[in-house]
């Protein structure tokens, strides 16, 4: 049924779950997507809603594409994806401004810009083309949760030296000084860095935690 | 300043050099009781020896004669006996002859007297042929066969001899000593290598501090063979002949580059001395110099001296510490005191202990150019530093033309973070050399 | 006696070195900027002695934190803490001054690979990390010159708790430094007290003719590369007196444009570190040319009344490509006898 | 590598056709079914930003009415796709009693868009709010924070010169209000003369528009 080409082994659908949520995390590891991660990583109220977009937009383009896999043409495939991606942006992005203008305003272009998220479509590539609806919603359940991880993280990294405060709750002592450079893209930059080192190291210790019992 | 600029790039200026009177004195060096003479002395192929273990030789006698172009006869130094000929490494680790040779105790070691040649009356031909059995080598630091050098000058049309009288390495005094002692030897050998040449054209270039012992010397007997002298700023590495061209060239010398010769002032010193008495070459004029010397001076050395004894004979002191064949910018520091003197050696500086030590550890690269600036072929140190310390060297001669550094060691000299520049250069390149060699021996296997 | 072969030493020539080491480098620029750092003290007090004393310990425990032991000596880690403590605002709080020169030394230098590896000059990611994270902060800690009690007493906001807005108000003295007060459209400073530096400004910023000497004692010491200098103030000048010949109204005079403590600063102990600036002279000229015109553009077209410091980071940034322009070209002629 | 497992050529094109256009169609019917549905939500949004901002403006005004430019350089009532332009401001008799401008232009971050109140026939202003900037927080924002800075836009006249055209409002440290001139403040002078800027051109745009039909207007709202 399926052209021989997208066959592939089947995967293990709560395995890559798990993978997506730590050992493969997007942001952390793989480094994807970039561009809203850097943009609109500013707040933690931003962060959530953008990843929120991004995982509905990944996990229902998964499922469309994973049902129809059967029938798209090798030759044409990337072009099918992109239809499914860009019309569930869409949807997004006209909901959200529909129902909070204000978020809408502040994520700005980089919620039609999912669209060209990396992560979106090597997940539909590796995984939903060729996997069957379980597995393939899974595995976007499991990247997306990665990637609130990540960006949520460093939202709330960023908003709380930044300003202060906490999804909008004022959490540092009144008189804090709020490091500004923390709400511009360059400490979006600084924070992302520290933020994957310190992940690694997290994962590292965590790793040898593990092996000690063994 | 003054109008006079050195108009090379880069170069450093090192402490101001200051004349007295004994900078003029040469000093004759006695016989060591045995003298070692290599049958390779100079930059070219080894000699082919003549005499026998045993053999009873006087002074001037042939004691190995020259079969390659880049050959140069090898004569004795003094009266005495051959003791031995063996293999022995040179410097450089391969494997040379060597004549071993005790002076007679008690001889009057007068040279044997050849015939004298007067450059007026002798054809060029004859002339040539008389330096090459002189077995001079150029005296300036470079030394290939003088004869050689000649005949490829002659061939490529030199037009302009240019009398390179500017000190090789900081600390020694040739240059006045020859200005002063040997102002007749030179001139004669202007002449000889004039006549050999067949050109009128000459010119001696001189550093600012033996401008005045110059200008005496062209005063007296220069004007009469056309002679004119260019007094340059002091400069280092100016003696390199293609800077000394291009300083003298933007001094206001009226210089085709191509057309001009460059001999050292004491290769030529030299052909004059011999030539002019129909001597041939046994000994060589060394400063010895260093602060590990009691009698630091000028001498006459004969070929074949252990730098041991030479530097018994000028008063080293028992703290010497280094001694480098050379001077101190490229001068190399030797492991054994038993080397002898050679046709090649242009000088000896003994170092005392304590101005030596407390070589400062290397620090990173802090990117400053003063290298860059310094360089006087326009390479780029830092970057060749870089990539010799990732071992790139294939990169080096491929992208940043290390096959042009001419290792005067300006760069290391001025690095703040005193990164030893240059011997890293040196050992690629020695590097470098081995891999072609390996290359050039599998091609006919 | 005769030394015997094997107490010899054996070593690579050159046996000479010319009088100049890393160390000696920085001790010179220091010497330098005493006569300014003298001056800052006489004419903000305290509060310059603690800007400048907070920010040389930061940089050091930066420096031994994150440094080889080795580095700690060879002065430039001082040099770094120097320099920043001279570019702040006096009344800034000293737990910014702090902060600012830890991210100098950890960040701008150590995550570059230590001395000389970073591309952008340490003081500057530094000051430009202070700039951008408490721009409120950095737009008002001014304090008048001269001002009263000066020597006894800290301003009130160079003591906030770490971390904390200062509860006292900064001074906030209007149109801070002399260049913002022009840019805002104020009457401007009489040109001799711009050059002297009696005025309000960065701790060691106020005196451009201070500066201006320390620079010439540098290029004097042979410690800095004098072209540099040369062309970054000459083409401020030449393009704001083309500017100023356009529109007097608009655009400041000549000596007025040079008059800004913070561009000599930036010109002869910023521009001129080795390590961010070109190696070979035609390229310091460029680089010196470009940073000039920086300056200009930057204090005329943008909102910054200062642009010195944004110029040097953009020029600075260019230095590889200004090194690759003008990479010497080995001269191809034997080189022996 | 060539396609043969879809069977001979011409069949595996048209499948390939076929699919695509299927997906395209059905893409397109989901994305207009959802504005049909969001589209109401979405202008009411989006005129109650901006309409709160012009209600502030407007002195005595409790509801507006919309208007945008129209192609022969009058007014008319704004359409679904339009974005407002201008507000005229009404009492709770309905009455006219005022307008509100919506203006922007680059500022020190980004744009800074505004709402400003202005009364053609006194004129002068009677009021401004920043409805959207990115200005530096603590610095330029007090463009937005500075409620003192902000009121003395209700004072300003817009300054004329002798044969009644419109000059540009300026930015002075104690500004004269009656001359057109708006107060500095330090370390904010980009904002600030950012928005002095935006209404200085916006007004020169809309001024003769406003007088034009300013009369006309009211005249049909009295009428």
């Amino acid at each position: 049924m399926a052209d021989a080409g997208m066959i592939s082994e089947r995967e293990d659908g709560v395995e890559r779950l798990r993978l997506g949520f730590w050992r493969e995390n997007p942001i952390l590891v793989q480094a994807l997507g970039m561009c809203p991660v850097l943009a609109v990583s500013n707040t933690g109220v931003n962060a959530l809603t953008m990843s929120l977009a991004t995982t509905f937009v990944l996990l229902s383009s998964a499922i469309v594409i994973s049902t129809i896999r059967g029938i798209i043409p090798r030759q044409v495939r990337l072009a099918c994806f992109v239809l499914v991606i860009a019309t569930f942006v869409t949807l997004t992005d006209m909901a959200v401004e529909a129902f909070a203008l204000e978020l809408h305003q502040a994520l700005g272009a980089f919620l039609p810009l999912i669209v060209v998220n990396c992560m979106i479509l090597s997940r539909i590539e590796i995984m939903a083309s060729r996997q069957p609806i379980s597995v393939a919603a899974l595995d976007a359940i499991g990247m997306g949760a990665g990637f609130m991880l990540g960006l949520v993280t460093l939202g709330s990294l960023r908003e709380l030296l930044g300003r202060g405060t906490l999804f909008g709750a004022q959490v540092m002592p009144d008189r804090f000084e709020p490091w500004q450079v923390m709400q511009l893209p360059g400490g979006g930059f600084f924070t992302l860095a520290a933020l994957v080192i310190g992940f690694t190291l997290l994962d590292r210790s965590l790793k040898r935690w593990r092996e000690v019992p063994a | 300043m003054f109008g006079l600029r050195p108009a090379f790039p880069g170069g450093v200026r090192l402490p101001a050099v200051e004349r007295h009177d004994s900078d003029a004195l040469i000093r004759q060096m006695a016989f060591a009781s045995l003298l070692r003479l290599p049958l390779r002395q100079h930059a070219g192929a080894a000699s082919v020896a003549v005499v026998q273990p045993g053999d009873e030789v006087m002074r001037g006698q042939l004691l190995a004669r020259a079969e390659a172009d880049t050959a140069v006869p090898l004569h004795a130094p003094a009266t005495g006996r051959v003791v031995r000929i063996s293999a022995q490494p040179d410097g450089d680790g391969a494997a040379v002859g060597v004549i071993e040779l005790a002076p007679a105790a008690g001889d009057t070691q007068e040279e044997i007297t050849g015939r004298p040649l007067d450059p007026a009356r002798c054809s060029p031909d004859e002339l040539l042929r008389a330096i090459g059995d002189a077995g001079l080598v150029g005296l300036g630091g470079e030394a290939g066969s003088t004869h050689e050098r000649l005949v490829r000058a002659r061939a490529g049309g030199a037009r302009v001899v240019v009398i390179n009288g500017i000190e090789g390495e900081p600390g020694q005094a040739r240059v006045p000593a020859l200005l002063l002692r040997h102002g007749p030897d030179v001139i004669q050998g202007l002449r000889m290598v004039l006549r050999v040449l067949q050109t009128e054209r000459s010119l001696l270039a001189v550093e600012s501090h033996d401008g005045e012992a110059a200008g005496k010397l062209v005063q007296t007997v220069g004007a009469d063979c056309g002679l004119t002298l260019r007094v340059l700023p002091p400069r280092y590495p100016q003696g390199a002949a293609g800077l000394l061209l291009r300083s003298l060239a933007s001094n206001g010398a009226d210089l085709n580059r191509a057309e001009a010769v460059v001999f050292s002032l004491a290769t030529i010193a030299e052909i004059g001395r011999l030539l002019s008495r129909g001597w041939v070459m046994t000994d060589q004029l060394l400063t010895l110099s260093g602060d590990g010397l009691d009698k630091p001076g000028n001498y006459r050395v004969p070929l074949g001296t252990p730098i041991a004894f030479a530097l018994a004979e000028a008063g080293a002191r028992g703290d010497v510490e280094r001694v480098l064949l050379g001077g101190p910018m490229r001068g190399k520091a030797v492991a054994g005191l038993e080397r002898p003197i050679v046709k090649a050696t242009t000088g000896l500086v003994a170092v005392a202990a304590g101005s030596a030590a407390g070589v400062p550890e290397p620090m990173a690269c802090i990117r400053c150019g003063d290298c860059v600036t310094a360089c006087p072929v326009q390479l780029h140190p830092a970057e060749l530093g870089l990539l010799a310390r990732r071992g790139e060297n294939e990169a080096m001669f491929t992208d940043w033309y290390l096959d042009r550094c001419i290792e005067c060691g300006c760069c290391s000299y001025v690095c703040p973070s005193h990164i030893p520049l240059v011997q890293m250069f040196r050992a690629a390149r020695l590097q470098q050399r081995r891999l072609q060699r390996l290359a050039g021996e599998e091609v006919p296997a | 006696m005769m030394p015997s072969s094997h107490l010899l030493s054996l070593r690579g020539a050159p046996h000479l070195h010319a009088d100049s080491a890393v160390p000696r480098l920085m001790l010179h620029s220091v010497i330098a900027l005493l006569p300014v750092s003298v001056f800052a003290v006489f004419l903000f007090g305290l509060a310059a002695l603690a800007t400048v004393a907070v920010a040389i310990l930061a940089c050091l425990l930066a420096e031994r934190v994150c440094g080889p032991r080795s580095a700690l000596g060879d002065g430039s880690a001082i040099l770094t803490g120097l320099l920043l403590g001279l570019s702040l605002p006096p009344a800034l709080p000293l737990w910014m001054v702090a902060f600012g020169a830890f991210v100098a030394v950890a960040v701008g230098k150590h995550l570059f690979g230590g001395l000389g590896g970073p591309a952008f000059h340490p003081v500057l990611v530094g000051r430009v990390f202070l700039q951008a994270a408490f721009p409120s902060a950095m737009a008002q800690a001014w304090v008048a010159p001269l001002a009263a009690g000066r020597a006894t007493e800290l301003p009130a906001t160079s003591l906030a708790l770490p971390f904390l807005t200062p509860d006292a108000p900064y001074d906030g003295i209007s149109g801070a430094t002399p260049l913002s007060a022009l840019k805002a459209g104020e009457a401007g400073e009489p040109l001799l007290s711009l050059w002297l530096g009696t005025v309000s400004g960065s701790v060691g910023e106020t005196s451009a003719l201070l500066l201006l000497l320390g620079g010439l004692y540098l290029v004097y010491r042979r410690v800095i590369d004098w072209r540099i200098p040369a062309a970054l103030l000459g083409s401020v000048a030449l393009f704001s007196a083309v500017l100023h010949a356009i529109d007097p109204e608009r655009f400041p005079a000549m000596m007025t444009a040079l008059g800004s403590g913070a561009l000599m600063l930036g010109a002869w102990f910023l521009a001129t570190d080795p390590g961010i600036s070109p190696t070979t002279r035609r390229g310091a000229w460029l680089y010196g040319l470009a940073i000039g015109l920086l300056v200009v553009v930057i204090r005329q077209f943008s909102g910054q009344a200062e642009g010195v410091m944004y110029a040097l980071l953009l020029g600075s940034a260019l230095t590889p490509h200004i090194d690759r322009w003008t990479r010497p070209k080995p001269l191809s002629e034997g080189v022996e006898e | 590598m060539t396609e043969q497992r879809g069977g001979s050529g011409l069949a595996s094109v048209l499948r390939i056709q076929g699919v695509l256009v299927a997906i395209a169609l059905s893409a397109g019917l989901a994305i207009a079914l959802v504005h049909e549905w969001t589209r109401p939500m979405v202008m009411a949004q989006r005129g109650g930003l901006l309409g709160d901002a012009a209600l502030e403006v407007m002195p005595g005004a409790a509801s507006y009415r919309i208007y945008v430019r129209s192609a022969d350089g009058g007014l008319r009532p704004m359409g679904d796709d339009d974005t407002p332009e201008l507000f005229i401001g009404l009492d709770e008799g309905g009455h006219i009693v005022g307008a509100a401008v919506v203006g922007s232009g680059m500022g020190y971050a980004d744009v800074i868009q505004l709402v400003y109140g202005v009364d053609p026939a006194a004129g002068r202003l009677t009021g401004m709010r920043v409805v959207a900037s990115r200005e530096t927080p603590g610095l330029g924002s007090v463009i937005v924070d500075d409620k003192d800075w902000v009121d003395t836009f209700t004072r300003i006249h817009l300054p004329f010169d002798g044969e009644q055209n419109l000059r540009n409002l300026r930015v002075r440290s104690n500004a004269n209000h009656e001359q057109g001139e708006v107060d500095a403040i330090s370390g904010a002078t980009v904002s600030v003369v950012s928005v002095t800027r935006i209404i200085s051109s916006s007004l020169a745009d809309w001024l003769p528009i406003l007088k034009a039909e300013f009369d006309e207007l009211s005249g049909g709202d009295r009428g």
